[in-house]
Formats: structure tokens, C-alpha cells, sequence
């Protein structure tokens, strides 16, 4: 029978499993998971620039359609050095920032309410989904209708885009509490104000981050052309910008824009990132799957 | 005089053929600083009855009076400890709810913490700690809830027996200290005898009151001494020809 | 099907056309509904069309080969022409004269009044912003790209002119129809009809333009195409009524909701439909472009390829245009 | 000390808990259930024009700007009894179910795999968000580069709008399985596919469900836009009713179209939250709250 | 010949300052057919041990091995239930990913539901069982594994003294017919007495073996039988040395 013995080491885990195992292997130094971190990245972005080049080198499409990544990356070069890029990307960032943070506030407040009060539930729960399908330019007459040719009319654009995503984050964080806490917290003396402070949003924080990043997603979307409501004077931005490389036909700048607006997202994916891990690693789900 | 008094309560989870009638019937009057444990079959409505008592649900039937304007304090049968917090915070959290200043709040954890053996473990999260160590930092939770009237359901059923012995002590030191009323439910009957001034019997599905039996052996008592044995031997013998009756 | 220059002779070629459904391009719109370019094409020749809100979206499909021809306005044109380095597309007839004027409020009487007011255009550097900043200069007023300057210019969509027109957000508009007639409806007038200021009282708003990777491969098509383009255009000037109505008819049924027929009779007699693509004005635009400080100066070499439309005029008897 | 006794019914609940509890009261009889269902949606629909049509009462707008409920509401009943609305709803639809289902295939297999593969997840885990964030028109060029004037160009726009969206769902529910199910699912034998068809799917059902919602939101906005990509003449759509109906500066056609875009929302709405009811009903997380 | 052999088996939870050794050098060797109780304080590393044992979580240090080719079923400490499922449902699961044909599941389910006295509520969904029914649902779905190592939690801790006794035949029966190895964790000693061959008492932070008792009363065995009480009162005594020692 000792043959028959099987040491847990190389036990019989095969496939995914194995896969998911192999890659949770302690990399310890400091330097190494730094480098564990990176290179698959890396190696991402170097193989869609090789196939990009691969295209381009096979004479699909001519240069002025699908320029080789070169020339973007020049086009990219000279962008970034230019002033307009730095005042157009200032704007867009503060923009965005004001926007996503009413978005959030009004969100929050809608989502905690129609989550808990049956009523409202019933009157305009299934309009959030609702109103969250809308696109941007229907609102757009609303907008100027309501705040003019102001940057208030970008906000309103915005928040429209993004409070519902995040409502909706909110209700479904809400709903998924598992009912034994929220007993548990209103036994030990949590009511009202407080069952929401110290139970309900630390209870629903995970999926609430989840919500903020999908209403950022909106919030972005929308901006970019809500920036086009309102081209300000002195105020470049890059929803303009992108637009005008668009109808410039300037395949090279509209990439290169594009570049910018996937460096902003993978920023901001950070910080939604590591607040996500922070949660993660309090809860103990951390290191479950392959994170 | 009484501190909790239940009429006639039932309780039924469901609706149409698929309903549970959970309690039937089920009166009983607890007096202040009186200490009773309940004890009946798995599934015979403990659980049910103690949150109905908190408040946390709505009997079908009958009513509820508790003593003075707090809702009982419940420790329930799952740890439920919230995994945003540390076990020190945890615990900290119904004294801060009550408004107890910050320092005097650091001082009870730390005395709270020491009473349930969790010292060393205040940082921790709660994924961190073993089953018997999550029961504990419940109860230390639990106990951090400065209301009269007090609910345990199987507080100790993790623990081994010493643990469990040393634990007793102290929550019969802070029942007395405190002029608490308890219920309790255990499916441990010499635990039951150990501790209570009275053991209440529940029948199975539907749960109802089929004996109570007063414990009138002097405190000091221990768990293993003959009075507490024979306490429990008798109740033993009313649950197994209740369990019998049932089939389970 | 990738490209369509394959069509080396066996089955029948397809011919890819573009439009957009607006007045400005009343020959293609009307020709399409009525058929005249199916007619003229031959059963030879399939023909298949889509239409654009927006000049972008059709220099996209030119040049990533999915669209062959499409009517387009001056400024996408040019762009085509010199971002592609002279390569992807070749201007063989015109269709559209006219249509543009500056529209503001009634109480703005002459060009004095605009000082300190808000004009809106359609787009940044594109021929109506050029023709406003270049007339607004030689008025002697300042302007900047950022809307600066003694008249401030806010580029905005034309879909929301209307809007902030009334709104009172902009005092004044440079439109093309049919924006400027339902600014007029709206309660403003017209205050400089951009006819007055071209030699003729002519200049491009639209032409049609053909890729020329497709135009080396079927020249024989793009000449059937420039005869159709000829008969449409002789429709839309012979039977105006039934042009309109075909117009309303046809941007129905894309937008679900018949165009206002009588918004078209009002937008009707600024427009002048002509083979001519006027490639002058389009000369002289850039040459204001670059003057007041937009863009810089672009070789227009070999933009017009007219020998086709020529050739189509001949045998439809009617007088030759000038290759530039 | 009787006296001092306080009975269940009128304890010290306040505030927010106790209109929570209050509408929490059951309606017992089906058509009370109905009722109270659909009452506070009524009202709130009531209000909504009453709040409207009193701001068309106040002149503060002219009518061409703002116009009045019963103008809009003439021009929906004529709009919907046309032939265009019904083909461009039924060509917009289909497009939505095709695009949306290729986008729930993709988002699903990726959102898999990313949150359970560690490599994957350095790769192009935080890649998913940036996409997230890109606007549909600058998808455009590519979209025709790849897939020229077909309806595929538009189903690349509504895919790339929506998987991502639906690819971060599926990590976020992945991420917060509670470890105790995972190691009790491997424990009774379920590896590899049956680890995910048994245990991983299921387990993160609700967040599944509601990245399909979010994904949802994300393909009509991007089928909205993308609908102009390529306009048939005979084949018209909502999209491009939209726009058009803006650029004519239609105000009353564009209110309905905006009208019929929220009740396919609601719809929409009304299928997810049938399909989510089903589940919290399952995991014993329905009644909780306000639902 | 072992069918679960540890040796030298450590587990570190953690790292740097705040790293905790939950388990120092444990070796056992547990004999095939052989059912072992493990017992020692809360938080001694009772759970650690039987997670690595089922192949859940890798050892710090040291080497496991188990007999066959299969990993031990584990019924864990929580009762784990899928909250999707029914309680037929969760039962069938493992008999499902076995490949046991449907119509040969539906008879086994019934069986294990009829086993842990849970025949009736075959169709409810986890949350609506309580504490000790969901307990034994967890036991059904564990014994629905058809391995032939098997590891229990403290499968009973949450049941009344009765159902105990009926469960305690029933995992006996279960045991000799399939000739099971079982390792179980207890904190009930007399538990332990009465159904295993041989108690292994482990010391707390870090664990270690520090006692092995054979158990060599004939079978069938009484938990209430003088001889069980004996072996109980042996290695109560020795727990009660140990945790003395800890303070705890
Ligand atoms: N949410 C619920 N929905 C439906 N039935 C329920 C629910 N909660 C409890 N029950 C049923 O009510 C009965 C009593 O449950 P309860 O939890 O009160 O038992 P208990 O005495 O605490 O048992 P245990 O000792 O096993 O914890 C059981 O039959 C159970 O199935
Ligand atoms: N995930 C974890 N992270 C950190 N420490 C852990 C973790 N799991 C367990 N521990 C620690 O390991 C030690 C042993 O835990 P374990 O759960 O094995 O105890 P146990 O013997 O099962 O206790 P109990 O009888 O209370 O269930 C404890 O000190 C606990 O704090
Ligand atoms: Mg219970
Ligand atoms: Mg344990």
C-alpha cells in the first residue's frame, strides 16, 4: 500500500487549478514581486505593438488609415510637449473630477435611500437602470436648456452618465448584505444614522467600489462628449481634442489621444485597485484567486 | 415582577404549504436577575424565540414585554462578527454606539478582551481566528452591550471544556456584578445546571414549553459536582423521551 | 467584400456611395430616392449606399476602402486629400452652391453690433468658422481660436445652435440650411447671406468625391457615376416640387420622420445645385484659412480630377467646367 | 417596575428604521401586492410631468425649447403609430440582444479567466478598466478599418462598450467569493470546469447579474452612438432617429424618443430584476432591506 | 501501513512580526480503518491540521501524505453549505461531480437526508434550516464523499445531546461498513472516548502532540458507559494540565 501513498505536493490537481496553484507561489523580495507585477504588462503591450507592426508591415490598410506605431508614437511624443495637451488634460481632469465627485454624492445618496426605503424602491428603483441607458446626447438640450453654455451643463452631462452606475453599485451592495450583520448591528445598538455609518456602507464598501469604478467608466464616457457641448474659449480639453483629431482625419493624433485616455484609465484602475485590495485583504478574500 | 414576559407567542417562517410553524404557544416570564437556559431539540425554535425577544423579527402571534426601554443584548449562534473590522474594534464598536468616551472605551476592550482570553489577538480580523476564538470575540462583543436583559444562544458550544469552565466563572461573575437577566440556550444540559436558576424545556416543531425545571443548588457551583449532575440527568431523561416522542 | 478595385471584369462591380441626408445635398439625396443613379450605373454596376451624419465617419470609410464615392463638404475634402499625401481621393464633380448665411438676433442691425456678442459655428477651422473669423477681419475685429478677441466664436454641433440661439447663449449664428432657415423661424434674421461675398455669389458647400484606388480601377464606373450625378442634378434644378418632396421623403426614412417640406421650399433658393465643384472658392477658403492663422498653407495639386464630369456634360450638352 | 416594561410593537425605533420597518408591513392579497407595486411608480411618473408641465406653465421657456407634456405625448402617439418607429425599435433591438449577448460571451470568458489566472491579471486585469473608459467614437476608425460599413462595425462598438464592463463584474464577484465556499467546492470535487460550473459561476451569481446590468447600460449607449456608424437608408434605427431628431432640433420627437428609450430601459430593468429577485429569494437575502 | 501519514508538519499563518506558527513539528501516522479524535484548546491548530490534511492549504514545513488517490473528504468547522442549493441539492452535489448516475442519487440522498433526521426539509434553502439542522446537512453532503479518508470538524457541536447519540451510531455504522479512516476533532472528550481508537491531545500555540490515548473499549460502546467516562476523565485531566499551563 505504500505505493499507493500519495504525497500532497504533486497531488492530483491538473488544468486551471494547476495554473492558478503554480502562479500563487511566494515570490518574496521586494524587487521580485515588483517584477512580478510588471512584466506581464509589459509583455502585453509589447505583443499588441508587434502585431500592430505586423499588420502594418503587410500592407493591409494604407498609412493614413492604420499608422504604423511608430509614427504614433512620434505624433505621441510631440503631443505630450505641447501646452495644449497639458491645459487640455488639466481640464478634462478637474472636469472629471468635479463631475464624478457630484456623480458620487448624488449616487450614494440615491442608492443608500432606494436600497432601504421600499417605497422609493418601488416608485424609481427600475428607472435608475433605466435613466442609465440614456445616452449623453439626449441630454444634451436638457443641459444648455438648464445651465447655458457653462461648464455646469458638462456636470450635468456627466452626472447623469455616472450617478445611476453608481446607485445601482450601491443598491446591489446593498442588497447582498448577509442579513446576519445587519441583525447583528442593529442588536448592538446601531439605528438610523448609525446602522448606515458603522454596518450597511462598510458592509456594502466592496461592492461599492465596484459601482464608483463602473461610474467612473460612465462619468469618462460621458465627459468626452460632453466636452463638446461646450467648446469654452481659453479652455482646450481632451474630449475637444480627440474630436477635432476625429475631423481632422488625423489617425495619428487620434491615436496618440487614445493612448492618453487608456494611461489616465489604467491610473485611476490603480487607485480603485488598491483601495479594492486594501478591502480584499481585510476581509481575508485576498489571496484567494489568482490576485 | 417580571423583566421579559412572553404570551402566547408563535411564529410561523413562510407562507401557504411550505410554512413552518416554528413556535406554538410559547409563554414564559423571566425575572429580573434571573438566569434561565433554555434547552430542546435541533430546530426546535431556540434560536426563533431568542430573536424574537431582541426584536429582530415579529412574532405571528401572542406579545413580548421586555424590562425598562433597551432591546435585550443577543450573542447569536454564529459568530457574526464583522469582517471590516479588527476583533478589538469589533468589540469596540456597541460601547462606542453608546457614546462611552474613547478612553474609558480602550480600557473596557482591554478588560473584555483579557475576560474572554483574546489579548494578544485585539489586531486581528476576524478571518484570522479560529472557530472557538471567533465564539469568544462574540461573546466579548456581546458582553460589551450594557443592557439589563441578555440572550446567549450556545455561547460556549466551540470551546473546549476547560475554556468553557473558565468562562462560566466569568459570566456568572458579570451576571451577578451586573444584575443581569439572562436567557440561554445551550444543548449542554449540565452547562444548563451549571449556570441557571431555572431550566425551560422546548418541544420539537412546534416548539412549546413542556417542563421547566428550577436549579437550586448553591453558587459556587461546578460542572462536575453531583447536585449539577443530577439536575441534569433528570432534564436529560425529559429531552430524551421528548426527542423519542419525535422520532429524532 | 475588403476592397472593391477586385472587380477586374467578371461579375458585376459594386459602387459604394455616400451621402448625407440634408439639403445641401439635395442631387444625391433626390437621385438616390428616384433612382436616376441606379438608372445611369447600368445593370452592370451594383450600387450601394449609406449615409453619414457627419463628414468624419465618411473620409473614414474612404480611406479604410469601404466606401468608393461620397458627397462630402469642402472641409473633410481637404482634409482627405492632405492627410492621405494626395493619395486617397479625387473631387470629379460638384453638387451644391450657397446655402450659408450669418444669422443673428433681431436686434444686431450691422457688423458693429457683433462686438462683444457670442457667434456660433459648426466646427472649429472648418469653411464656415473660416469664412466668419476672415469676414469679421476685414471688418477690422479681432477674434482667437479660444474665442477670444473683440467677437467671441464658439464652435459648437449645429444640432445645438438652435438651441442656444434661443437660449440667448450665442447672439448669432454661420450656418449652412438648414439651420439657417429654422434660425430664421426661431426669430432671427439674416445678416450677411455668404453669396454676397463671392465672385458670382458662388462658392463650394458640396461636392463629390471619389477614392482613387477605385477610380484607376473603374474609371468607366465613376464616369457612369459623374452621369448620374449630372442627371440628378438636372432633376433637382428641372422638377425643384418633386425634388423636395423626394428630399422629405428619403430623410424619412432614415430619421423616421419626414423633413418639413416646407423648410425645404424656405432653404430651397439660397442653395444652387451645380456641376461645378468651384474649386476656386475652395482655393480661396484655405488661402483665408491660413490667413487668419488656422491652418497652414496645403497643396491642392491634383485634387480635381474633371475630366469625367466633363465628359458627362458634353454628351448631356451642357457647358464644360474649368479644370483647375 | 410594570410600568418601566416595554412592549415589542412601539419600541425605540426612529428615523430612517422606522419607515423601513413601516413599508415592510405584508400586503397580503394579490392585487394589494400589485398595488402597492405599481402606485408609487404611478406617482412618481405623475409628479415628474405635473413638475414639468408646471415649468411649461411659467413661460420660463418657449415652448419650441421646452415644449409642453401634451405636445410630446401628441407626438408619441403619432411617432409610434408609424411604420419607421417600429422597424428602426425592431432593427435597434436586435442589434442590442446581438451585440449585448457577443459582449456577455466575451466579458464572461475574460472576466473568468483574469480573476483566477494571476498572469492574466497582471497582464491586462487593470487594462479592462482604461477600455472601460474609452469613448465609442474613438472606436469608430477602427471599427470601419476592421469591419468596413457592416453591422459588424456597430457590434464592435457595442462589444467593446459593454465586455469590459461585464469582464470587471464577473472579477469583482470572482474576488469577494467567500474562501470558505471555494475550498468547500474543491473539497467535494469539483475541479477545473466543474469547480467553476458548480461552485465559482453560481457563487458569484449576483455579481454576475449585476455586471450584465451595468454591461447592459454600457451596449445601448454605445449602440446609440454606434447606430450612426453605418445608416442604410432603408434600414432606419432609434439611434439614428436620435440623432437626427436632435440635429433637426425636433424637441418634441426627441422627448419621445427619449420616452421610448426608458421604457426599453425599464423593460430591461424589469427582466434583471426579476432574475436577481429569483436569487436573493434563494439566498435568503430578499425581505432585508426595502425590497 | 498508514493511510495518513504527517511528519514534522508546520504552518506559519502569516508573516514578519505579526506571523503566528499555529503548528510546530506535528507528526501522526493513522493506521488505515482507524478513527482518531483530536482534541486540545481552542485555537491549537485543530482546524490548520485537518485543512492540510485535505490538501485545502500548503505546510509551512514538513511533508503529508495520504493513502489512494483520492483527497480526504473534510467536513469543516462552518457548516459551508452552498447558499443556492437546497439542502437536496447541496447533499447531491458531491454524488453529482462523482458521476453517480441520477436515478442512484436520488436514492443516496434520500438515504443521507434520512441518516441526519433531515428527510422532511429536503427542499429549503441553507438559510432557512437552523444552526444544528444545518450542521447535519453539512454531514450528509460530507458523507455523500466517497472517500476513503475522512475528516470531521466537530461534526456535533452544534446538536443536542440526543441527536448526538442517534448521530454517533450512525457515523459508527457508516465507519466499520465502509471501513473509513476518520480523523475527528472534538472538544467533547467523552465524544471522543466513545467512538474513536485512539485520542491525540494537541498543545496550543504552536500545536503539538503532546499525549496519544489508545481507546481500547469493545464496541458497540455507551457514551454514558463507566469505561467511556474513564478514558474521558484521563485526558480531561491531562487538557486540563495543558491549558493550565497556558493560562488559557
Ligand atoms: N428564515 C427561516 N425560514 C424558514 N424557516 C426557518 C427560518 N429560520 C428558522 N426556520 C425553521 O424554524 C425552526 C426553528 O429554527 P431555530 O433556528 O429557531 O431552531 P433552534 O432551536 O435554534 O435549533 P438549533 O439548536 O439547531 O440551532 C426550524 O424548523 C427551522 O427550519
Ligand atoms: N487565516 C489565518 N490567518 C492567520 N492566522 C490564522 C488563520 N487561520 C488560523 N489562524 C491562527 O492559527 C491558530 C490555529 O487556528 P485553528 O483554526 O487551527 O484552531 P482550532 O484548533 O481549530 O481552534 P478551535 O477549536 O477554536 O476551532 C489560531 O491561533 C488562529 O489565530
Ligand atoms: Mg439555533
Ligand atoms: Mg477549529
Amino acid at each position: 500500500m505504500a505505493n499507493d501513498v500519495l504525497t500532497r505536493d504533486d497531488s492530483t490537481i491538473s488544468g486551471l487549478d494547476a495554473l492558478e496553484i503554480a502562479s500563487k507561489q511566494k515570490v518574496t523580495s521586494r524587487v521580485g514581486r515588483l517584477w512580478s507585477a510588471t512584466w506581464p504588462k509589459v509583455a502585453a503591450i509589447a505583443i499588441a505593438i508587434f502585431i500592430w507592426q505586423v499588420v502594418v508591415w503587410s500592407g493591409w490598410k494604407p498609412p493614413y488609415s492604420l499608422p504604423p506605431p511608430a509614427d504614433v508614437f512620434s505624433d505621441l511624443g510631440r503631443y505630450v510637449t505641447e501646452g495644449a495637451f497639458w491645459h487640455g488634460l488639466a481640464t478634462t481632469l478637474r472636469r472629471a473630477a468635479v463631475g464624478f465627485a457630484a456623480a458620487v454624492a448624488i449616487g450614494l445618496a440615491v442608492g443608500l435611500a432606494v436600497a432601504r426605503v421600499r417605497i422609493l424602491r418601488a416608485a424609481i428603483g427600475s428607472m435608475i437602470t433605466a435613466l442609465q441607458t440614456m445616452p449623453s446626447i439626449a441630454w444634451f438640450p436638457l443641459a444648455i436648456l438648464l445651465f447655458q453654455l457653462s461648464e455646469q451643463a458638462i456636470f450635468f452631462v456627466v452626472v447623469l452618465g455616472a450617478a445611476p452606475s453608481i446607485a445601482n453599485g450601491v443598491i446591489y451592495g446593498l442588497d447582498y448584505i448577509p442579513p446576519l450583520l445587519l441583525r447583528a448591528g442593529r442588536n448592538i445598538g446601531a439605528r438610523g444614522a448609525s446602522l448606515y455609518r458603522y454596518v450597511i456602507v462598510p458592509a456594502a464598501l466592496p461592492a461599492i467600489i465596484a459601482g464608483l469604478k463602473q461610474g467612473w467608466a460612465f462619468a469618462w464616457r460621458s465627459l468626452m462628449a460632453g466636452e463638446l457641448l461646450v467648446v469654452i474659449a481659453t479652455k482646450t480639453s481632451i474630449g475637444a481634442q480627440l474630436t477635432y483629431a476625429r475631423e481632422l482625419s488625423e489617425a495619428e493624433r487620434l491615436m496618440s489621444i487614445m493612448i492618453v485616455i487608456l494611461v489616465v484609465g489604467l491610473v485611476v484602475d490603480a487607485a480603485f485597485g488598491a483601495a479594492d485590495r486594501a478591502v480584499r485583504r481585510r476581509w481575508g478574500v485576498l489571496d484567494q484567486a489568482g490576485a | 415582577m417580571t423583566s421579559v414576559a412572553l404570551t402566547g407567542i408563535t411564529k410561523v417562517y413562510g407562507r401557504g404549504p411550505s410554512a413552518v410553524l416554528a413556535l406554538d404557544g410559547v409563554s414564559l416570564n423571566v425575572a429580573p436577575g434571573e438566569f434561565v437556559c433554555l434547552v430542546g431539540a435541533s430546530g426546535c425554535g431556540k434560536s426563533t424565540l431568542l430573536s424574537l425577544v431582541a426584536g429582530l423579527d415579529r412574532p405571528s402571534g401572542g406579545s413580548i414585554a421586555v424590562e425598562g426601554g433597551t432591546t435585550p443584548g443577543l450573542m447569536f449562534q454564529e459568530p457574526a462578527l464583522f469582517p471590516w473590522l479588527t476583533v478589538r474594534a469589533n468589540v469596540e464598536l456597541p460601547l462606542k454606539l453608546a457614546g462611552v468616551p474613547r478612553a474609558e472605551r480602550k480600557a473596557r476592550v482591554a478588560e473584555l478582551l483579557g475576560t474572554v482570553h483574546l489579548g494578544e489577538f485585539g489586531d486581528r480580523q476576524p478571518h484570522e481566528l479560529s472557530g472557538g476564538m471567533r465564539q469568544r470575540a462574540a461573546l466579548a462583543r456581546t458582553l460589551a452591550l450594557d443592557t439589563p436583559v441578555l440572550l446567549m444562544d450556545e455561547p460556549f458550544g466551540a470551546l473546549d471544556a476547560m475554556t468553557r469552565d473558565i468562562l462560566h466563572d466569568e459570566l456568572e461573575r458579570i451576571w451577578s456584578e451586573r444584575r443581569l437577566t439572562v436567557v440561554f440556550v445551550t444543548h449542554n444540559v449540565r452547562e444548563a445546571a451549571r449556570l441557571s436558576d431555572r431550566i425551560v424545556l422546548l418541544s420539537s416543531r412546534p416548539g412549546r414549553v413542556i417542563s421547566e425545571t428550577r436549579v437550586d443548588i448553591p453558587r459556587p457551583r461546578r460542572i462536575d459536582s453531583s447536585d449539577v449532575a443530577a439536575i441534569a440527568a433528570k432534564v436529560t431523561e425529559e429531552l430524551r423521551r421528548e426527542v423519542g416522542r419525535h422520532g429524532q | 467584400g475588403d476592397d472593391s478595385g477586385d472587380g477586374g471584369g467578371s461579375g458585376p462591380v459594386t459602387l459604394r456611395l455616400g451621402y448625407f441626408p440634408n439639403i445641401t445635398h439635395a442631387p444625391a439625396v433626390a437621385g438616390v430616392e428616384k433612382g436616376i443613379f441606379a438608372e445611369k450605373l447600368g445593370s452592370g454596376v451594383k450600387l450601394e449606399t449609406t449615409t453619414f451624419n457627419a463628414g468624419p465617419a465618411a473620409v473614414e470609410a474612404i480611406f479604410s476602402g469601404a466606401l468608393d464615392a461620397t458627397y462630402i463638404g469642402p472641409n473633410p475634402t481637404v482634409n482627405a486629400f492632405s492627410k492621405s499625401k494626395g493619395e486617397a481621393i479625387r473631387v470629379i464633380s460638384g453638387a451644391a452652391s450657397g446655402g450659408v448665411a450669418l444669422v443673428v438676433k433681431p436686434e444686431i442691425n450691422n457688423a458693429e453690433d457683433l462686438k462683444g456678442k457670442k457667434i456660433a459655428t459648426p466646427q472649429l477651422g472648418n469653411t464656415q468658422d473660416v469664412a466668419l473669423r476672415y469676414w469679421l477681419k476685414e471688418k477690422g475685429f479681432t477674434t482667437t481660436k479660444e474665442g477670444g478677441g473683440d467677437v467671441s466664436i464658439v464652435p459648437q454641433e449645429n444640432a445645438q445652435t438652435l438651441e442656444t440661439f434661443q437660449s440667448g447663449a450665442i447672439q448669432g449664428a454661420w450656418v449652412p440650411e438648414p439651420f439657417v432657415s429654422r434660425l430664421v423661424n426661431a426669430g432671427g434674421k439674416v445678416l450677411v447671406d455668404e453669396r454676397s461675398l463671392w465672385p458670382d455669389g458662388k462658392f463650394v458647400i458640396t461636392n463629390l468625391i471619389v477614392s482613387k484606388k477605385f477610380l484607376d480601377a473603374h474609371p468607366d464606373v465613376v464616369q457612369k457615376l459623374v452621369e448620374g450625378q449630372v442627371a440628378a442634378n438636372d432633376f433637382v434644378n428641372e422638377q425643384p416640387a418633386e425634388a423636395q418632396q423626394a428630399i422629405s421623403t428619403h430623410i424619412g426614412k432614415i430619421t423616421g420622420k419626414p423633413l418639413d417640406i416646407k423648410l425645404i421650399e424656405q432653404a430651397w433658393p439660397s442653395l444652387t445645385f451645380t456641376n461645378d465643384p468651384i474649386a476656386s472658392s475652395l482655393k480661396t477658403g484655405l488661402d483665408h484659412a491660413v490667413a487668419v492663422g488656422l491652418t497652414e498653407p496645403v497643396d491642392l495639386n491634383g485634387l480635381y480630377d474633371l475630366k469625367y464630369l466633363n465628359e458627362a456634360l458634353k454628351v448631356a450638352g451642357e457647358p464644360e467646367v474649368v479644370q483647375p
